[in-house]
């Protein structure tokens, strides 16, 4: 509760029921304790602040929230420009009884979802230049149903082809804060091993009979982006 | 999946384990990682990596293939093509008169290109390796529902607003269809009279004759009493029951009794 | 972090590496918090003492869990003989999401607002005669409650009927300057907005049984506008 002089009218006028103060920022932090408890999701700031009385602050109780779950069982933990309450990782031993089994991916799979991760914003065709191979439709739809990937803005070439980015699903499940904390990033930047370097002429590319291809690349893309 | 195809003899049992390491071939996904996996045989750093040793490897893994009479997929022989093409650019001087890419430029993509997918796998590999949702750390495992509380608003857009005003002021241009019965005269009406009448007329007789008194003065009730007893009369003589004539264009339409030859 | 003198040797031994010694409380409520955040279902003291490391007291660590949420913004509970972790009975106005549903004008009230915007000032009788049908107090409350109309100066003949202007709302919705901008119905009929269908609304008779007139418009006018 603040201490301030001008908050003590406030608090004689019932503060919650008016429209015009917000409410002190101890008890912003418990809505927003109650807001990120009660959501299986992340919750932005933005949805937070909707759903708060007029005139809240979430970002500043979030600021408050984590702190006090620092060290806790249950974490608030960002994601992405949205908030969650996670359980505190080394306490996964005890959550057998919750785990839920997730498909397991193939190589190409993960291989591609890296690649969209490292890259992104990544052409189909780029993924295909990286891997060597070409990217099966299979392998994307997979990665899209499981809504860690999406579509991105179209590049701005020729053709003009989808990009696909990472979810904030993605970042939730792995735990990251933004793709910016992806593992090794900063390692393979400074490497120069993220930056798009035209092949020379003549290098064979990607996409001719392979196994992970069930269709030549122009036709999967077309059949598969074309709107 | 280590592999030295140097072998020039041989042997039914080398014969077996080459044919099991080309089968294998379809484990690689592709030429590139089919590479990458002979780059690591030659225990550097993929930096230090000779591409030359490389083509030469490859060449050579190719080559017994053939012997083997195994087929490749045709982008592992693209590679094998270009490889050469690779090889002989990297061991001739270079041509100084030669435009695009110099041997070197080549060599030193397809290495970037290895060391690339070589690190995409580790980051792969370390990403999996993450705490996972489901797996280390866990959601809320009884969310709570958020009560959907919903607000109509209505709007309109300005063509709503002008079509609205333009169906109103545009609304006595329109009428529903209703047809005037007492100003319509039917032909089972005309029928009717020309049957009551034209057994008295033995000789031609104008059909306007037959138009119904009181039926001349207003010409939406003349015009449909004329087309009905001409529709009539014409009914009448596909009945042979009588006559028509017309001596021109627009002249009046005669009519008579048909007499019947049994009569 | 209980201070409680027997925690300090566990601790000493690092207790989570050890199969026989329980873990310290804090760590036990640490445990707790997680299983029961986590859990679809309020979870048992026994089940708790089952899930956690041997010699772990669940009942123990439920309390120190409770009293560390209290006042919080959720809350430890007992449900039947079970736990779960609730939200503050006080924050359940959090949980409703406000959602905002845009719906089409009905056409009496388009009709209705066309006529007063192109004609006004207008009267109710004004708008009677034109529409050919009486218009309903539910329109007409409607219109005044989206602030698109109020009500103008009183006109000055017999009866002193009050009339209707549009507002400054309503020329901001509809993106126009004044109601003057309105395209006058040359300008609708080259523009091609003339329906070229018969209206279904029949014969152009005030008040007589349209669906849009619940009440004669006689009676609607002295009920609205009698003060």
């Amino acid at each position: 509760m603040t201490e301030t002089p001008e908050a003590a009218p406030v608090e004689d006028r019932a503060p919650r029921d008016s429209l015009f103060e917000a409410p002190p920022i101890a008890e912003q932090e418990r809505m927003v304790e109650a807001i990120l408890f009660a959501s299986a999701v992340p919750v932005t700031v933005k949805e937070l602040n909707d759903r708060m009385p007029h005139g809240c602050d979430a970002a500043e109780a979030l600021v408050y929230l984590r702190k006090r779950y620092d060290g806790r069982g249950v974490q608030v933990v960002r994601v992405g420009d949205a908030w969650a309450i996670r359980t505190a990782p080394d306490l996964g031993f005890l959550m057998q009884r919750e785990t839920v089994e997730t498909r397991k991916l193939s190589r190409a799979a993960v291989e591609t979802l890296a690649i969209i991760a490292y890259h992104q914003p990544v052409t189909r065709a780029e993924i295909e230049e990286i891997r060597g191979v070409s990217v099966s439709r299979g392998t994307v739809d997979q990665l899209l149903e499981m809504e860690w990937i999406r579509f991105g803005r179209r590049r701005m070439t020729p053709g003009r082809p989808v990009t696909f980015v990472v979810t904030q699903g993605f970042l939730d499940h792995f735990g990251l804060e933004s793709a910016r904390d992806l593992p090794g990033l900063a390692d393979l930047r400074a490497a120069g091993l993220l930056e798009s370097r035209p092949s020379p002429l003549g290098v064979p590319q990607a996409g001719e009979g392979d196994v992970d291809a069930e269709e030549g690349p122009e036709e999967g893309q077309s059949e598969l982006f074309e709107d | 999946m280590s592999d030295t195809p140097d072998l020039v003899e041989f042997s039914v049992t080398d014969r077996l384990a080459a044919e099991a390491l080309v089968v294998d071939v379809d484990g690689f996904e592709g030429p590139l990682d089919l590479l990458l996996n002979m780059a690591r045989t030659q225990k550097v750093d993929l930096r230090k990596i000779s591409i030359l040793q490389l083509a030469r490897q490859y060449l050579g893994f190719v080559e017994k293939a053939k012997t083997l009479r195994i087929e490749l997929a045709a982008d592992y022989l693209v590679m094998a093509a270009w490889l050469a093409f690779l090889k002989s650019r990297l061991l001739l001087p270079p041509d100084p008169t030669e435009e695009g890419p110099s041997g070197e430029d080549l060599a030193a993509h397809l290495a970037f290109q290895l060391e690339r997918l070589q690190a995409m796998r580790d980051v792969a590999a370390r990403l999996m390796g993450r705490d996972q949702l489901g797996r280390d750390f866990f959601a809320r495992g009884l969310p709570e529902q958020v009560e959907q509380v919903r607000q109509v608003k209505y709007t309109a857009t300005l063509l709503d607003l002008m079509q609205g005003y333009a169906r109103i002021r545009t609304r006595d241009e329109f009428r529903p269809f209703v047809l005037d019965r007492d100003r319509v005269f039917t032909m089972e009406q005309a029928l009717e009279r020309i049957r009551g009448l034209i057994g008295f007329a033995g000789a031609w007789t104008d059909i306007q004759s037959y138009l119904p008194d009181g039926w001349f003065e207003d010409p939406v009730r003349w015009r449909s009493a004329t087309a009905a007893t001409f529709a009539a009369s014409l009914e009448l003589v596909k009945e042979g029951k009588a006559e028509l004539k017309q001596s021109g264009t627009f002249e009046p339409i005669m009519m008579r009794r048909k007499e019947r030859r049994d009569d």
